[in-house]
């Protein structure tokens, strides 16, 4: 029973917030003379052929991966309250420096692999690791400091690509760092789908989905199980609580950036170890703002994060058939907003009603009559229990 | 049904009716420079032709290119034109995958990839940007002449490149200030009309006369600099006098050409006719009037036969405009 | 005793700040103006880079400013009553879109007021969400932000496309007519007595005059109310009965309630006050180019968050923050080489620190200081000029500086941020 | 004696006398909670009256519905007899009545003049008048004898001066009610005699007065009638001068009226702390804590008697390791751990009960059995290597419900749906169940009603028995001198006596406390 009022509440703000979203959605669409239900129909409409549908499966799928990675390194900082709006920097000098560093030297293929994603793991970490020293040394207000430091990484990047990573020939219309070899690319997961017996689909499925999963179960456990996990939580929740607890908070904030710098590293990673294989001008930016959103709808927890991950991912492969049915893309983007923002109001909605019916049952737990029976006209126990469920129904 | 049509039709041209596909780049229709013009062309081919235009945008972050080429290429449209080079990167593969369809690219050489149905559009930009030049140093007063590019790609070092040596053809000592208003991968460069006035407000404060700018919507930017400073401008892609308002009709001297809507009409009459090479690069040069200068406005009249001159030379090979600055 | 004052291990002001923001705001505004000219007369006379203290180099730093320090007032407003706005970004960007729309067809005062209102419209949702829905503040920004951006792509394509005045699904047709802009007659126009002054090339005197001249010449109309806004905001929030109750709301809602101040109808005034500068900010890059561009905004709204925490939550420090990066920014665009000289600036603020650091005792970050100030001198000394990737972020490395130099303690509103539900305490 | 207001309606009150204020059959709901049922209440002009109660009677709630911050769901307020509809406190206002609050409603940025005259501004040509405002101020402050500066920020007060400020507040707005909740909850004797001397000024003026306390012996020293409320209803009234504490408090909760007094002396020879020389300076430079020395020996209690704000939340903080010195030692057993982070001295066996549970004991947003394992995340039953231990912390956290009596319905719980009394009960046994040397107890009882405050009592003296050392920090004067075995006073960062409690009244105490006696006086 309480089982199934928790299953309740957890799918009630959701539920709000696509009804809302889908009214929006509708109101637009209606708009521009279109029909709404054509743009439901697409949206679900994965294609013809087996093949076609498997490969919606990979567009899907491959786009949410750098997305929920994105919004694992936000929440892990939002856990702690810090806001770190600079992850767009972060993954952006990682994965240049990783294709470079990856592209310069030669390993055997698993080294290569893991040599690639360390690097691009230390680099993210690095440039978050600057946000929190001006943080904790010199009080700059991470916000700011993130902002710059992804411009500050926008030029660099560029000045790396352009200057020392050049990989490119001359003239090129693209500029691009040296492809990584062989060993140091990532192999795709398409050999499942032979396993589960789909079609085969058209692309490459990216193998780096089990890189993101691993890193969002280690995020999990760290952040649910581990004592390191309890004192990143206690300090989002109460700083100075924490403070008193015997956490240190200047370590917290330092180590917090370096994690979530470290998974913000990994970002570009998909892309540039599965397809790609090179950073270039081309290179796929404002995932870390992107991310910010995934977190926030995932409500911080990675699970959720998944989720929301994918939702993004769902809606934005829509895209394309939109525009074959005459709905601009844009509305995606509307459907997009439109969700986090009803999300978010729909879970206040819920947290404010689970909220109350705590505090109901902790005013039930705590009016049981006292040690010494009532003297004089006060109310009994047994009243005020009913009064309350009177005043609660 | 019509996915059967087209697949035999791809091969040989013109029965069935023509399905086109376009890919623009980020920012799709209604950007008034060359996605606008690559319609334009494909418009152009359908009104000879007939036939129907499937038209898609990528999404901001650019990263499902991929997706729009091939679920063109799977709803049976051929031909299947991308506008621009950022889709370089992906359509050699995508070629390869679909054999029955005709690719066009615009502003990449496809020359290396090897894929029989895929064609370049490419442009001789340093020609076209060489006459930009010409005129500015012959109708530069002080001597001082600038350019503002957009993202610094090495595409647009290309316009640089002609601009610079055209000027100094003319007068060896000019001085041509030279702003890129971002850097290499970061294109915001294309869409800061307040970075481009203000990059051209300094080279006309420094003294400089005439802009000419590669640097699609932060050109706006750059004519109203020009239009303040009541100095003139060159526009670029297209005849940019022809949508501007009255006062910025009055600054803007003339346009370096870049006709992709040419190319994309030649290229879609050529599939339809059947006259397609395939596996080549079209180059569209001051001898096909690929790229070219407008004279609207008639404020280069007067120097027309420099330009003449200087065309003549190049097309005849006695010129070697550089590439790169 | 006294021994044990200087080694206390935190102290409320960094070296800097101490020397520069200590006494009246006035005084230490001079302060910092009177060293910041030195400073640049010095480094531009031994760089000879004139444009570090040209009459333009100042015009472009106040033109680039105006949007981010509107953003920033945006901001002022809404995170003094309380409410945090990184949407500041999406409701820049509702804001060129009103203003591109309304100007094409009813001129520049029509953009004003277009653009202000759709800032307004975007206020409002943030409004709804976070104060009726108590929605967390950040949560809520972030998707006006993504939304922004696809209402305005959408309402282009719904507009414009096929528009016969021009405009198209990244733009709208240009302006119907154009923004007048002023000059100070006599000084900065016709004679031009401060243009002669500042050509020429006297140290601190011309300098001097080029700063005069570049902020008293050609000044857009909106620049000239954007100016005005920054006392006008003062006095609004410091000095009325209006401007105490909006604090109020932002350092302590629940004792502003309980003196009958309307905290919620505060606040929703706060937040769409908040739109509208920002929207206003948006109007004010559609001034520059006289059309509405998709992208225009290019993050200002970010770095106008930053320029109001830069400038600690008032009125005078956002200015302050807004012009230092429309300064290094407008510097950044206009010439490579005068980037350059900025190293020697920065080199001689860092000489500044290890001499301060030194006579306090600090010897550590008298050191690091010194050897800083020894890298920026020798960078000044070998670069020529910097590559374009490198250039492009002279204004967010500036800021960064100078925070990190300065290093305020700053204080933001009390109740900043947080969620007010009356009664829940 | 009540002066009849001119005009007045038709006689609804006894002796032909409206009541100022009188409450019929009030009635107000929260989800879950019943605060108020059928609440009688009659005050007369001119009078003090106080109101009295547990924890969680309800007695905030009915003012706050007399100060329309709420509607009742039932009954009704008259007002001079007249029936009155209270909207908002902008309506309360309006009609005479103000409000200080139990928890002080005050912008600590804002000036006292700000704080003071916001919502009802003083405004010239649209702008904020400060001139009149800060004669007004003035005015009033000389006028009720305040003592108020209108231009210093209310962060740098002490809560002596921000209590006048909330009093100058409501003064200020024409207030000829006046509701003080819980005014003296957290001042000294002298202090309270101070702002008794301030409600008899008020009294003389007509004012009326009513003022919730939990202070029994204070309510019948300043009230001229007292109702008591239980359980969300009146019990009854009571007259002040033939009332007895005892009598009251059975009222109030059906028992006796607990008293702090320690049996025996327990103290043995080991000391547990010792600090030598401590000095801390505040960011500003000031030094808040001076050159501090004291020892705690095993199963003694040593007390800090002092007013807020001299220096007994830093040191405090720095025996914690929460604040860097600037000079001193701090030793536990013989070991020095100056040095040592608060995490290690914790792990040392440092026990604490901060003074703001909401700040620095509690993780609101987190279950219970969370804030079982905050603060000692590094010891079992909590912790398994790396790890957390859920189940090991849940068991214990229901151990600990049902040990110290914390009433709540499970350890997954949300600890912000717990009564004050409640969550300070789960702070006190999470620090014993680690059976600490040191206990830093700050403020243990602090709005903690009688009942509770008993268990409490009860717990530090077993703790003591038992052999640990506990520095008892505490504004409650009877608290201190109970359970202390040594007291001493803390006067502007600098301990000024030692005194013995056995022998000490809380009047000579608050003597002490203010600097008004004579530091080297009588001390034990
Ligand atoms: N232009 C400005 N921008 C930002 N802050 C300012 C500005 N002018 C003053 N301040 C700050 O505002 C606060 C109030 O200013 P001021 O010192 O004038 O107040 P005051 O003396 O209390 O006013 P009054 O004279 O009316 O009593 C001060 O902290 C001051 O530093
Ligand atoms: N806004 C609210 N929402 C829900 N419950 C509330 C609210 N305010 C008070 N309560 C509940 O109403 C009851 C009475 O609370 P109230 O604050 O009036 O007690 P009190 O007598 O003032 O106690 P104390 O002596 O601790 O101040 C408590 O059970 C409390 O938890
Ligand atoms: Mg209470
Ligand atoms: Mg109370």
């Amino acid at each position: 029973m309480t089982v199934l009022r928790r299953i309740g509440s957890a799918l009630f703000a959701p539920a709000i917030a696509v009804v809302f979203a889908a009214v929006i959605t509708t109101l637009v669409i209606l708009a521009i003379g279109e029909n709404p239900s054509t743009a439901v129909r697409v949206l679900f409409d994965f294609g013809d052929t087996p093949a076609q549908q498997t490969q919606a499966i990979v567009v899907i799928l491959n786009r949410a991966v750098p997305l929920f990675l994105a919004g694992l390194a936000v929440s892990v900082a939002f856990r702690m309250g810090l806001f770190n709006i600079g992850v767009e920097g972060q993954y952006r000098m990682a994965t240049v420096l990783a294709a470079g560093a990856g592209a310069a030297v030669s390993l055997p293929a698993p080294l290569h692999v893991v040599f690639v994603i360390v690097v691009a793991m230390l680099v993210g970490a690095f440039w978050a690791a600057i946000v929190a020293v001006l943080k904790v040394t010199r009080g700059v207000s991470e916000v700011i400091s993130s902002i710059m430091l992804n411009f500050i990484a926008l030029g660099t990047a560029s000045w790396l690509l352009t200057g020392p990573l050049r990989g490119s020939e001359e003239g090129a219309a693209i500029i691009t760092t040296k492809d990584l070899p062989e060993s140091g690319q990532f192999p795709g997961l398409n050999g499942l789908f032979d396993l589960v017996g789909l079609a085969q689909p058209r692309g490459e499925l990216y193998g780096f989905l089990v890189v993101a999963l691993v890193a969002g179960i280690a995020i999990s456990v760290l952040l649910k199980r581990t004592r390191f996990g309890f004192d990143l939580r206690a300090t989002g929740l109460s700083a100075s609580a924490a403070t008193a607890s015997g956490i240190d908070a200047r370590g917290m904030v330092l180590k917090t950036m370096l994690i979530s710098g470290a998974v913000a590293g990994l970002i570009g990673l998909p892309d540039l170890m599965g397809n790609t294989h090179h950073f270039g001008t081309e290179f796929t930016a404002g995932l870390g703002f992107l991310g910010i959103a995934v977190a926030l709808l995932g409500r911080n927890s990675p699970l959720g994060i998944a989720f929301a991950a994918l939702l993004f991912a769902f809606l934005d492969r829509a895209a394309v058939p939109l525009q074959f049915a005459d709905i601009p893309a844009s509305v995606v983007t509307i459907i997009q907003g439109t969700i986090v923002l009803a999300v978010v109001i729909a879970n206040e909605i819920a947290r404010q009603l689970t909220r109350r019916r705590a505090e109901g049952e902790t005013g039930q737990a705590a009016s049981p009559a006292p040690e010494s029976p009532p003297t004089g006209p006060a109310g009994t126990a047994g009243s005020r229990i009913d009064e309350h469920q009177g005043a609660g129904a | 049904s019509d996915e059967d049509d087209n697949g035999s039709s791809a091969s040989g041209g013109s029965d069935g009716e023509l399905k086109i596909g376009v890919a623009y780049d980020t920012g799709g229709r209604g950007d008034k420079s060359f996605n606008d013009s690559a319609i334009a062309g494909v418009e152009a081919a359908v009104d000879e032709l007939g036939g129907e235009i499937e038209e898609l945008s990528p999404n901001d972050d650019g990263s499902n290119r991929e997706e729009l080429l091939t679920q063109l290429a799977d709803a049976g449209y051929n031909p299947v034109i991308a506008v621009g080079f950022a889709y370089g990167d992906i359509i050699g593969d995508i070629a390869a995958e679909y054999p029955d369809t005709e690719f066009a690219i615009v502003d990449t050489s496809v020359e290396e990839l090897g894929a029989d149905n895929l064609t370049g559009l490419v442009f001789a930009e340093e020609e076209g940007s060489f006459l930009a030049g010409v005129a500015a140093a012959s109708k530069s007063v002080t001597g001082h002449i600038g350019f503002v590019g957009g993202s610094q790609s090495p595409l647009i070092e290309k316009f640089e490149a002609g601009y610079v040596a055209g000027a100094q053809a003319v007068k060896p000592d000019i001085i041509v200030d030279v702003t890129y208003l971002s850097p290499a991968g970061d294109p915001s460069g294309f869409g800061d009309p307040e970075g481009g006035k203000v990059a051209a407000q300094g080279m006309y404060q420094a003294g400089a006369d005439i802009v000419f700018h590669a640097a699609g919507g932060s050109g706006e930017g750059v004519f109203e600099a020009a239009v303040e400073a009541g100095q003139r401008a060159i526009g670029v892609d297209s005849d940019q006098y022809l949508t501007a308002s009255p006062d910025q009709q009055a600054v803007i001297m003339t346009s370096m050409l870049k006709r992709v809507d040419n190319a994309v009409e030649t290229f879609v009459t050529d599939f339809a006719e059947g006259d397609l090479e395939g596996g080549t690069d079209i180059l569209n040069d001051l001898s096909t009037e690929g790229v070219g200068l407008s004279d609207s406005g008639g404020y280069i009249d007067d120097i027309n036969d420099v330009l003449e001159d200087f065309r003549q030379q190049i097309i005849d090979g006695d010129i070697e405009v550089p590439t790169s600055p | 005793m006294s021994a044990a004052t200087t080694t206390g291990p935190t102290r409320t002001r960094g070296p800097l700040a101490e020397l520069f923001l200590g006494g009246g705001a006035a005084r230490r505004a001079l302060w910092i103006l009177v060293g910041l000219m030195l400073l640049l007369s010095v480094v531009r006379v031994i760089s000879g880079e004139q444009a570090l203290t040209s009459a333009s180099t100042f015009s472009t730093a106040l033109l680039l400013a105006v949007p981010i320090g509107l953003a920033a007032l945006g901001g002022l407003f809404s995170e003094r009553a309380g409410v945090v706005n990184i949407g500041l970004e999406g409701m820049l960007i509702l804001g060129t879109w009103g203003a591109g729309w309304a100007g094409y067809q009813w001129g520049w005062a029509g953009a004003i007021v277009g653009g202000i209102l759709f800032g307004v419209a975007g206020g409002l949702v943030h409004a709804i969400a976070t104060v009726t829905f108590g929605v967390d503040h950040v949560v809520s920004g972030v998707a006006i932000n993504i939304l922004a951006a696809g209402i305005v792509r959408f309402l282009s394509e719904l507009v414009y496309v096929g528009n016969e005045l021009g405009g198209g699904a990244t733009q709208s047709p240009a302006l119907s007519s154009r923004p007048p802009s002023f000059s100070l007659p006599v000084l900065s126009d016709g004679p031009d007595l401060l243009g002669d002054l500042a050509d020429q090339g006297w140290f601190l005197i011309s300098d001097v005059a080029g700063l005069l001249r570049g902020v008293t010449s050609g000044v857009g109309v909106l620049t000239l109310i954007a100016v005005l806004l920054i006392p006008i905001s003062y006095v609004v929030l410091w000095r009325t009965a209006f401007g105490l109750r909006l604090r109020s709301c932002g350092e302590n809602p629940a004792a502003a309630d309980s003196l009958g101040v309307p905290v919620y109808r505060m606040k929703y005034i706060a937040v769409l006050i908040s739109g509208g500068l920002a929207g206003l900010g948006g109007v004010a890059l559609v001034f520059v180019a006289n059309i509405f561009k998709e992208g225009q905004t290019g993050g200002r709204g970010f770095i106008g968050l930053a320029a109001l925490i830069f400038g600690n939550w008032r009125p005078g420090g956002l200015a302050a923050g807004a012009g230092l990066f429309g300064f290094a920014d407008g510097l950044q665009l206009r010439s490579r080489t005068a980037v350059v000289a900025l190293l020697l600036l920065l080199a001689l603020l860092l000489l500044a620190v290890a001499v301060f650091q030194t006579v306090r005792g600090r010897y550590l970050q008298a050191v690091l200081a010194a050897a800083f100030a020894g890298l920026s001198l020798v960078g000044f000394l070998t670069i020529d000029e910097l590559p374009t990737g490198i250039v492009s972020f002279t204004p967010h490395l500036t800021t960064l500086l100078v925070l990190s130099l300065a290093s305020q303690r700053l204080r933001m509103p009390k109740a900043d941020g947080l969620v007010y539900r009356r009664g829940e305490n | 004696m009540a002066e009849q207001p001119a005009g007045a309606p038709a006689d609804t009150g006894t002796g032909n006398v409206p009541y100022a204020v009188e409450l019929r059959g009030i009635t107000k709901r929260f989800p879950g909670v019943v605060a108020n049922r059928d609440i009688e209440l009659r005050v007369r002009r001119g009078e003090v009256h106080a109101i009295v109660g547990e924890n969680g009677a309800g007695k905030s709630t009915l003012m706050k519905t007399l100060y329309g911050m709420h509607r009742p769901d039932e009954g009704t307020i008259l007002l001079d007899g007249r029936e009155t509809t209270l909207r908002s406190p902008a309506d309360a206002i309006a009609a005479g009545i103000g409000m200080v609050h139990q928890h002080f409603m005050l912008a600590d940025y804002f000036t006292v003049l700000e704080n003071i005259v916001l919502g009802s501004e003083p405004t010239r040509g649209g702008r904020l008048d400060r001139a009149t405002a800060r004669r007004r101020i003035r005015e009033i402050s000389e006028r009720y004898a305040l003592n108020l500066d209108p231009d210093v920020l209310v962060e740098d007060l002490g809560v002596g001066d921000r209590q006048r400020v909330e009093i100058a507040k409501v003064l200020y707005r024409g207030a000829t009610t006046l509701i003080l909740d819980e005014p003296t909850a957290v001042l000294v004797p002298q202090e309270v005699d101070e702002l008794f001397g301030n409600l008899a000024e008020l009294k003389r003026e007509g004012l009326t007065v009513i003022f919730i306390s939990h202070k029994l012996d204070e309510v019948r020293k300043v009230a001229d009638s007292i109702t008591v409320i239980r359980r969300g209803t009146t019990v009854g009234t009571a007259d002040p001068r033939t009332t007895t504490s005892r009598q009251l408090a059975e009222m109030m909760v059906g028992s006796e009226l607990p008293s702090p007094q320690t049996r025996t002396s327990t103290v043995r020879e080991t000391p547990v702390l010792q600090l030598r020389g401590l000095t801390v300076a505040s960011p500003g430079g000031r030094l808040v804590v001076q050159d501090v020395g004291l020892t705690v020996h095993e199963g003694e209690v040593v007390g800090i008697a002092g007013v807020e704000g001299n220096g007994q939340a830093e040191l405090v903080d720095a025996i914690m390791g929460l604040r860097p010195l600037s000079g001193g030692t701090v030793l536990l057993g013989d070991q020095d751990i100056t040095a040592w982070s608060t995490r290690a001295r914790r792990e040392a066996g440092v026990g604490f009960v901060p003074a703001d549970r909401h700040r620095q004991g509690m993780l609101l947003e987190a279950p219970l059995w969370e804030n079982r394992i905050l603060g000692h995340q590094t010891r079992p039953p909590a912790v398994k290597g790396p790890f957390i231990d859920r189940a090991g912390a849940r068991a214990d956290t229901a151990r600990i419900m049902r040990e110290y009596d914390v009433r709540a319905p499970g350890p997954d719980t949300l600890a912000v749906a717990l009564s004050g009394g409640n969550q300070q009960k789960l702070i006190v046994g999470r620090e014993m169940s680690s059976s600490p040397r040191l206990l830093i107890a700050a403020h243990p009882t602090r709005g903690v009603d009688v009942g509770a405050q008993a268990a409490i009592w009860e717990l530090l003296k077993d703790a003591r028995a038992e052999g640990m050392g506990i520095l008892l920090i505490s504004a409650d004067l009877d608290e201190l001198i109970g359970l202390s075995d040594t007291l001493q006073v803390m006067l502007r960062g600098r301990l000024v006596a030692t005194l013995d409690p056995g022998s000490l009244t809380p009047e000579q105490l608050g003597g002490h406390m203010t600097g008004a006696h004579d530091a080297a006086g009588d001390a034990a």
